[in-house]
């Protein structure tokens, strides 16, 4: 199976440059905000766009080598791409879409993503998810050594999604080719991929399972974008611990050292709920009333102060909390990382509403 | 008092000449025959100056304008590029193959006159094959052999003078010339009869006349 | 109520502006039956001129796309310096006084114009030709038909493009599977509109090509002639290209409309769009 | 390689159909000097038809944008029947030979015109005055600038004005703060556009004006009238024409991209598109 | 404070009709999947589109009664109507935006949606989260009776979306207007609104609070859309039980009355996962290779034949699963919900892939 390798890719973009160096072996996902580079370096590997320097290499061949003036053209590199939009060719019939990179019969494909029926039909005539399919054949009846998605479930709606979802997953699996898919949502890329890689500004930040990437966020941006409440503070050695004092007043106890301006990464379900004070081990305490309590499918978010906690039905039942109400949120000391220190990450203009409030 | 201004409708011919002798006046100058159907449109014209007489004559019947009179006369000469890329030295040479002859259309009084030349000389035939161009003024056919486009054209002796430094001059035998007789008269729809009747008698006056003698014109009345 | 009155005064105008426009028109075959139109078409004059302007109307939009075409797909997909001044060079002829346009041709072409002498060597001559015809008619139609194409092609989603090319197509068959099916209805609008300028061509023609029963004179040149010796010829002839442009033009809407999308939005100026 | 011999002729034919369009324009200059033509503006001729194109021009633009503007917003965002013939109407102009255009005009206009016993009982005279210029420039010059005009009202987002209406805008005030403003750089275009046309506006005029010095004799005109008296002045003329048809055009490029999106699309026909 | 009310408002569209009777007070969310009607209902309430029939009031005043032909100009109705893709005007700054409704100067609004530092800005200049503020703030500056809001949160990428779902929970909170909001996803509406309604094909199916959806979906498609796994099976009454024989031959014991070609609703955090037969009460058991385990965020997904459960990290841990390997699903009967008779839903076409695999 040849893998597919990056080596310091870099193409300058309008206000920042993306700069890479990647294998892509099994199925890697990654996740970026809007405007983050995620669609050039797809569009880097299939040859559409061409590095200012840097290396793409797939198995034995070379398909792009600044340094040697190397560049194949797009259709000589064998890459299966899923545009965002799947570029699905409006005037040809969902067969002759298929059949259009020549090298099989669509029949097999028709068979293998069930839509045969829907061989005659017009892409406009389709669903989101029956687009995507056409797609997918499309983009694997050409025989790609590599397959690149982009954003493969932002175009359908929520309902379409779950299922799609987890059919992607074991298509992913079963395919036996390499997969580099990028998407702006971290839940799709964990249900997705073995390992996610997060992208800002062109910049790989971080690339891990997605387990790692909650357990050890490298700076606030990743442990943000995995959904972890951050706290703003002065943090000073105290003993083995160290304590962050918020803006607000609050004083919170981290077991990770942290000295100076910082940002502390709490995550929901780390924070427990109570409304007397809790007798635990938990180290942090915060008082408040409850701002906001959101019910998310079967989970509920209850935002006291600056920090979120999520919680079951059953136990927002048997705490019979309100808003408005003062509540305790906890959470241990070796709950919080330092993320890092604060100010220095493209957060604090990001993420709009929130910063502002916290 | 002073007149007002009045809008003269001329054949092309006349372009140089009518201003020297009042040079007060709107001229429109253009294929009199175009000029004559613009009047029929009703064009603000006060006085019609055909070159012929056929025109004005024909608009009197319709009672568009007053009785024409002729106030000059002209003569049909065959102009050629100073190089004269074709070495066009008479008229005959015109049948010769492959030259590049432009006329005035038809319709207009040039060109119906060439029509009478040739038939006076029995050349129809074999010189209007070598028609590449029938022109809508006589100052086109002279413009396209002034550029040297064309190898030769059919126009009035006066026309071929304006622009004597571009064009050699073929004249045509006196016995083949036709009756080149000019009618001007006063359009009846016309606001300033007075003025109008004014200018046509400048035109016929000795002053005038003598203006369009200076200009290569004929002397209104041939004579013996 | 001031709103009313206002859509009211819209509409008015409106209706002015289309009544001026149609006028002519209307005018034209007030003054002419279609039986006396079509007694016309057995005049010498007016056939010959039918066909005249009919061949060399036919080869130059041949030459106008065979040459047009691949010149706005660079023009619309390339960048290069001088760009601009290419696109306004494309431009020219549409703003260009045709008789302007016919001196710079014979400045160009003619016996004692630029190329001249060397055409003179050849043994070419244009002008006075029907390829004088097919030249004026070119140049002065071209602009027409490759601004559209120029559109067309600029408006193609170069993911459709991009796509044809991740899936093994080489530039051509990428441009004749993809990009040309795509641009098809503008393209073919263009030549339409291209077309019945070119056959309303007059300036350019006469000034380079003169006019020649049977060899130059067009159906233009055709209606100036005879504008003073038969003026139902001429309203004959006028109502005739009347209805060729009409023709093309409903051609070309539905050209146009083919391509565009077919529900039309409301602005909600005056209320909204009836459902449905 | 075949690829590079595609691109390579692509080029080429692309550079012939350049060379093709510029050379007319090359000649008019080389055959004349800029003191020479600026010479040419002393010409009582050449400024008397200069002073009679700008007046009639600028007049005839003034209508066109006044009446063309109301109507092109009609035809852009209302549907009803007949549409279609409406906006054909609204383009035949284009598409029709301005010699037929003039006969229309004066069939409608003319003494022995549909409307003809009409104005002469009012006393009006149309046909041959300068009012006919004024007329004849609007009706050939209109559809460039109401064509482009409905082209950019139906490009307006529907979502804009539906966000200024729930805002408590009403018609007029959402015309005038959002559409207006945002159509504001096509129109410009359109109006350029139409405004060279007309200045180059000769069929028409000729046949419904006539070319009297000084009343009805356009730029145009006056070069068709000088051309076999002064060659000279005739390039100078165009010489004069072309240079202002080529700012009327680069104005338009401008105003037009400063309308369109800044960065031109790559279809990817030929290796992608060099990054940055 | 004016409530606003639909009564049997009906607006024909291309393939099916909009029939709508909702009365609005506090905030409401509307969910549906694409071109379920969702935003020609808030077109309908701004005046933007005319119903066929129908009658839409607020508070006292009239805006609509297809019988007496009324029907009030967009600009005579007093709604914030926030579009979805926001449609500010782009040639005007932030703040002109803002007062383009003449009724407040911006600076209020500036502060209170903290965007002063924009005021000069223009939107296309604006990140997602910015836009959506001023688009918001330009709503609101028109002192309307009702907001409307058309997917507030789709345009914004999942790391922006967090934050500003809670802050905007808290906005609407405070608004002390009727709101009605939009969306595909069951979640933002669920996080946003008080009593959430599912629409579908213009027909409103159920209008509950998020936890009843949950509890008693009214039908298959209302299930699917809160997460439900749907088994479609036959089923026969058998004592106070029913049980129902599912396509793959497995027999599922249900509470509930299953009788003929029947849906039946699992929800995941219902399902246990065991390596070993479970010994406990758990009534219903599936035995099967594990298809799939897709991590989302501290949740794990585990999909088991045709169900798929939810379990946390640590059990995932403990329990050692892998892809591949066999594994037994077990769920209460009464963990099970009979949600339709077979075919009978808008299901089986839409929800592409899962149905196809199922
Ligand atoms: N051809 C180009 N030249 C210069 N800059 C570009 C070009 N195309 C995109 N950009 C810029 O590069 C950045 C990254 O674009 P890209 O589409 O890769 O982002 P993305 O992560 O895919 O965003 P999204 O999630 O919205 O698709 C954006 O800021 C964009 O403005
Ligand atoms: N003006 C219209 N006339 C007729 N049908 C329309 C019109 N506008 C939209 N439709 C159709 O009505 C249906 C609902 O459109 P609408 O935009 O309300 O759906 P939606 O729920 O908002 O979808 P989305 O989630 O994609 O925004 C769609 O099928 C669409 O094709
Ligand atoms: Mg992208
Ligand atoms: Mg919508």
């Amino acid at each position: 199976m040849a893998a597919l390798a990056l080596e310091e890719v870099v193409v300058p973009l309008r206000t920042f440059s993306l700069r890479l160096t990647l294998d892509v072996d099994g199925a890697i996902a990654l996740v970026g905000p809007s405007g983050a580079g995620k669609t050039t370096v797809l569009r880097a590997i299939a040859g559409l766009v061409r590095p200012a320097s840097g290396r793409i290499t797939s198995g034995g061949e070379v398909w792009f080598d600044a340094s040697k003036g190397i560049s194949v053209a797009p259709d000589r590199r064998r890459v299966g791409l899923v545009f965002q939009d799947y570029a699905l060719f409006p005037h040809l019939s969902v067969r002759q879409n298929i059949e259009y990179a020549r090298r099989h019969r669509a029949d097999e494909y028709l068979d293998r993503f069930s839509i045969r029926h829907l061989e005659r039909a017009r892409p406009l005539d389709l669903s989101g998810g029956e687009r995507q399919r056409v797609a997918l054949a499309r983009a694997l009846a050409r025989d790609p050594d590599i397959l690149l998605l982009d954003e493969p479930l932002s175009a359908l709606d929520a309902h379409t999604k779950a299922g799609v979802r987890s059919e992607l997953h074991d298509l992913l699996r079963d395919l036996g080719i390499p997969v580099l898919l990028v998407t702006h949502d971290f839940e799709d890329a964990a249900a997705l991929a073995d390992r996610v890689g997060v992208i800002v500004e062109g910049e790989l930040r971080q690339i891990a399972a997605p387990g790692e990437l909650v357990a050890e966020p490298s700076d606030p941006f990743v442990a943000s974008f995995t959904g972890a409440n951050l706290l703003n503070g002065y943090g000073e050695r105290d003993g083995g611990l160290s304590r962050v004092r918020l803006v607000d007043g609050t004083v919170i106890t981290t077991a990770d050292d942290a000295q100076g301006e910082v940002v502390l990464a709490v995550y929901p379900w780390d924070v427990t709920i109570s409304r007397a004070p809790p007798h635990d081990s938990a180290m942090n305490l915060i008082n408040a009333p409850i701002r906001g309590i959101a019910e998310i499918g079967n989970r509920i978010r209850v935002t006291i102060g600056p920090v979120s906690a999520e919680i079951t039905a059953d136990s927002l039942e048997r705490l019979g909390l309100e808003v408005g109400q003062p509540a305790y949120a906890s959470f241990k000391a070796t709950g919080t990382r330092v993320v890092g220190v604060r100010g220095g990450s493209a957060l604090a203009h990001r993420s709009g509403l929130r910063s502002a409030s916290s | 008092r002073p007149n007002a201004q009045i809008t003269v409708y001329a054949a092309a011919s006349l372009t140089d000449v009518f201003p020297k002798i009042d040079s007060r006046q709107k001229y429109q100058f253009g294929g009199s025959n175009t000029l004559a159907a613009q009047i029929t449109q009703g064009a603000p014209a006060d006085v019609f100056a055909s070159a012929n007489t056929t025109l004005p004559k024909q608009l009197f019947a319709k009672g568009l304008c007053s009785k024409p009179v002729v106030f000059t006369r002209n003569a049909l000469v065959v102009v050629v590029p100073k190089a004269n890329p074709a070495r066009i030295r008479s008229i005959y040479n015109l049948t010769r193959s492959g030259v590049k002859l432009v006329v005035a259309g038809p319709g207009v009084p040039v060109g119906s006159y060439t029509l009478q030349v040739l038939e006076n000389m029995n050349l129809s035939g074999p010189v209007l094959k070598n028609v590449v161009s029938r022109e809508t003024d006589v100052r086109e056919v002279l413009a396209k052999v002034a550029l040297g486009e064309a190898d030769a054209g059919f126009v009035y002796s006066t026309d071929a003078k304006t622009v004597s430094g571009k064009v050699t001059v073929i004249k045509v035998p006196a016995w083949a010339q036709p009756k080149v007789q000019y009618g001007i008269c006063v359009v009846s729809r016309s606001g300033d009869k007075t003025d109008a009747q004014a200018f046509v008698k400048r035109v016929l006056s000795k002053a005038g006349q003598a203006k369009m003698l200076r200009y290569g014109f004929l002397p209104r009345v041939k004579k013996k | 109520m001031t709103r009313a009155f206002l859509a009211g005064l819209i509409t008015a105008v409106a209706i002015v502006t289309l009544a001026f426009l149609a006028l002519p028109i209307v005018a034209i075959f007030a003054h002419t039956t279609p039986a006396h139109l079509f007694d016309q078409l057995s005049n010498p004059v007016v056939r010959d001129a039918f066909v005249v302007s009919l061949k060399t109307s036919l080869i130059a939009q041949a030459l106008i796309v065979l040459f047009g075409t691949p010149t706005a797909f660079l023009l619309a997909t390339r960048r290069f310096p001088g760009q601009a001044v290419a696109v306004t060079l494309v431009e020219l002829p549409l703003v260009l006084p045709p008789a302007v346009a016919g001196i710079g041709l014979l400045a160009a072409f003619g016996r004692l114009g630029l190329l001249g002498s060397t055409f003179d060597a050849l043994g070419i001559t244009l002008p006075f030709t029907q390829t004088a015809v097919t030249i004026a008619v070119a140049y002065v139609a071209s602009p027409l038909y490759i601004r559209q194409a120029i559109a067309v092609f600029e408006a193609t989603d170069p993911n459709l493009t991009a796509a044809s090319r991740t899936l093994g197509a080489g530039p051509a068959r990428t441009f004749f599977r993809v990009v040309l099916p795509l641009a098809r209805g503008g393209l073919v609008a263009g030549l339409a509109l291209s077309f019945a300028r070119g056959l309303g061509e007059f300036g350019a023609t006469i000034m380079f090509a003169g006019s020649l029963q049977r060899v130059t004179q067009t159906l233009p040149l055709a209606i100036y002639a005879e504008f003073d010796r038969n003026f139902d010829a001429t309203l004959a002839m006028s109502g005739f290209l009347v209805l060729v442009s009409v023709v093309l033009l409903l051609g070309l809407r539905i050209g146009l409309t083919w391509q565009r999308s077919p529900s039309k939005r409301s602005l909600y100026l005056f209320g909204p769009s009836a459902s449905g």
